[in-house]
């Protein structure tokens, strides 16, 4: 559970994998993680993530240094996001851009066994184009499916040996809903902390969705 | 009326002990004429509810941001949650009130306000479509004009939609409007008479009572 | 929000309500609310809850007073279920049985818009008779939609002034997905609270879910 | 082997570190073989993880009950969490192992321990369902014949389904089965002879590997 260090942390990570990235904007993400894939070399990565990197560090590193292949987001378009703007433009990375609360629900649907579900978000709209819609109590609704990660990166606030997480403010984000669609998830906190020094009605993200933890320091 | 009139001028249509989330961009100003008393809750969708101002100086906490990326602070009282449930929060039609910015809007209340559909433009939506759909009334503040004149408040909009007839009312800097199935109605004009504005929209082909 | 007595918290709720009943078995059944509504008097009720009422208490005195046209629940039949038990084999009372964590995830449905969702919790049984189904990915689902309240019943331990909700322990269970489901949610608690004392990070209601709050005494 | 033996076998194939639902009635006892220090942790479906044993005299508390509704105790680490986040667990394939008896197991792995379709029966499911479909390895504990002598693993059920094709072994007083795709094959005979039980099971019209 508990790792030695980022490396060991994002050991294994197979080229050609979907890796959901947490974070919204500089808070929750993982930066430590990001560089320990960066430097594992994965490749062909399927990114899903709310945005599509800042400057040049994390995800625009990642980018930057051609490891994905498509991006799952939001919102990729941002003042510093000139990393992602080249790629898109030169026709090397593929984008999927779904609705921010669509793109949490269906990382939710993924961690909760929901097979599809009727969404009101984006019906009528270009996004909803070639999606099965139906009219349910006089609205209309798309059908969307789950996002499903082979890995997530997250980052937290404190865990225990158990895994247990809990988050910071606004840092918590996309953190407990990737934690839940990936089938491994792997954590970097602010500290770890002993089994019962967490009260159990605080727990954010239970151990049964952490699979690794590295102490790291957030940005 | 200035942009920060205008702010003012929505802050005084929105219910006491409402909640309610502010767009990035000129809704966020909105905020500074609420009054505390008022007990308003301010929703953010990345994850919180009774946000407070700005955050300056020694409050900055990078953990601490509202959905334009901008330190805040937090009153008490507040509540984090994660996205999903924030956004469950907006689709399930818990927030009040939601003011928006839009490229158009049009007369029955269909919103544009998340790409102009320009062809080379990388679409990026963020939470545009929740918010469109989420809140049980949403307002919009816009200039009735863009900066080459054309009207924003359209018969039908020609940009790409955010949401179909979501919005209720339309806040600009020359005339409030109420927008809906029955279409536009000019609810308040400030410094030009009503008669003078609707001969002005009637023009640009826009009908409105 | 913070209401005098339970007979306030409960005033006009009509006849034919959509009542959403909080609690598994004993934890978290709000006591003082059920008996409050069966003074209230309102009938032709529609009661969702995990049970349908132990002994004479609770639901099972409100079942008894006659008020109830509808029960939609996991598991109707208890040891001490005779009140329930005598009116369904009356033709009394009609009962929807759904499985308990498609009750969860339909009322979740309700409070989070979404028009319905593809669940492959009973896909091939009785239970999913007459519903829609598709197979997803190889497994079968079933088509469920949304159950919404028009009142929600719940427990919580401690509310602040502004109506956000801590819960203790497994006496949490149906409270935080019922508040977000129905039109007017009214709690129980066991203390109110300064707006401030409650942990921001530890917040499991928040306030924007309760409309009336009343300090009782937990059973 | 009686009952606590079976439930003492059955604790021995639960890997270290696992995740655990143990269902109502005898799969309970399943919790009083484990070994404490193997890091298994028990889910109880009304909304925590890390449950500890019963809970008697002072401590127990009328709010921390288990799935049966029997007071129980925390162990450190414990994480409490509402019910749709606890199905969610479930159905999300997030267990690694629940254990549940049984009327019936088909030799497919078919379960039925929801209802035995009496005319005159009150409907009830619970969690049974819930928990068929959702853990990533299925245990039934049943005996293998029920009081009338009548064989509780069969070719298909007669009884209505709880969920399909969902166990993968079923541990009774008299043998333990894997039962799938291919059909049931005795993994280990108790005290009689695997052929033996073979032999008694073709009788009833199951094949037996």
């Amino acid at each position: 559970m508990i790792v030695a260090s980022a490396d060991d942390a994002v050991a294994g990570i197979a080229d050609g994998s979907t890796v959901l990235v947490g974070g919204f904007g500089r808070a929750g993400m993982p930066y430590g993680l990001i560089d320990a894939l960066i430097r594992q070399g994965a490749t062909g990565l399927t990114v899903v993530s709310n945005n599509a990197g800042n400057g040049d560090t994390g995800l625009a590193a990642l980018l930057k240094a051609g490891r994905v292949a498509k991006v799952i987001c939001s919102f990729p378009r941002q003042t510093d996001s000139y990393v992602f703007d080249q790629l898109y433009r030169a026709g090397q990375v593929e984008l999927e851009v779904v609705p921010q609360g669509t793109l949490a629900e269906r990382l939710r649907a993924a961690g909760a066994g929901i097979g599809a579900f009727f969404c009101p978000t984006g019906a009528g709209t270009l996004l909803a184009e070639g999606k099965e819609s139906r009219t349910i109590d006089g609205r209309d609704h798309v059908l969307e499916y789950p996002i499903r990660g082979d890995v997530a990166l997250i980052q937290a606030h404190r865990a225990d040996g158990m895994g247990n997480l809990v988050y910071r403010k606004t840092a918590r984000n996309f953190g407990p809903v990737m934690a839940t669609a990936a089938t491994t998830t792997i954590v970097e906190v602010g500290a770890v902390v002993e089994v019962g020094a967490l009260d159990p009605e605080a727990v954010v993200t239970p151990g049964i969705y952490v699979d690794r933890v590295v102490n790291g320091s957030p940005a | 009326m200035n942009p920060d009139q205008l702010a003012a001028r929505v802050a005084r249509d929105i219910p006491p002990h409402s909640y309610v989330n502010l767009g990035i961009g000129l809704p966020t100003r909105v905020a500074d004429h609420l009054n505390p008393e008022s007990g308003v809750v301010l929703h953010t969708e990345n994850g919180m509810l009774n946000m407070g101002p700005a955050a300056t100086g020694d409050r900055i906490d990078p953990d601490l941001i509202n959905a334009g990326k901008q330190p805040v602070t937090e009153l008490p009282g507040a509540a984090y949650f994660h996205h999903a449930d924030s956004f469950a929060m907006m689709r399930g039609g818990h927030l009040d009130v939601c003011v928006l910015g839009a490229f158009q809007v049009s007369a029955t209340g269909d919103l544009a306000n998340w790409s102009t559909g320009a062809p080379d433009a990388i679409p990026a939506v963020g939470g545009a479509m929740d918010l469109a759909i989420g809140a049980r009334q949403v307002f919009v503040m816009m200039t009735l004009f863009d900066k080459r004149g054309r009207p924003k408040l359209v018969p039908s909009c020609t940009f790409p939609l955010t949401g179909a007839g979501c919005v209720s009312r339309v806040y600009t800097d020359v005339a409030v409007f109420d927008v809906g199935p029955e279409g536009a109605v000019i609810r308040e004009a400030f410094d030009v008479p009503a008669e003078q504005i609707r001969d002005q929209l009637a023009a640009t082909g826009l009908r409105v009572r």
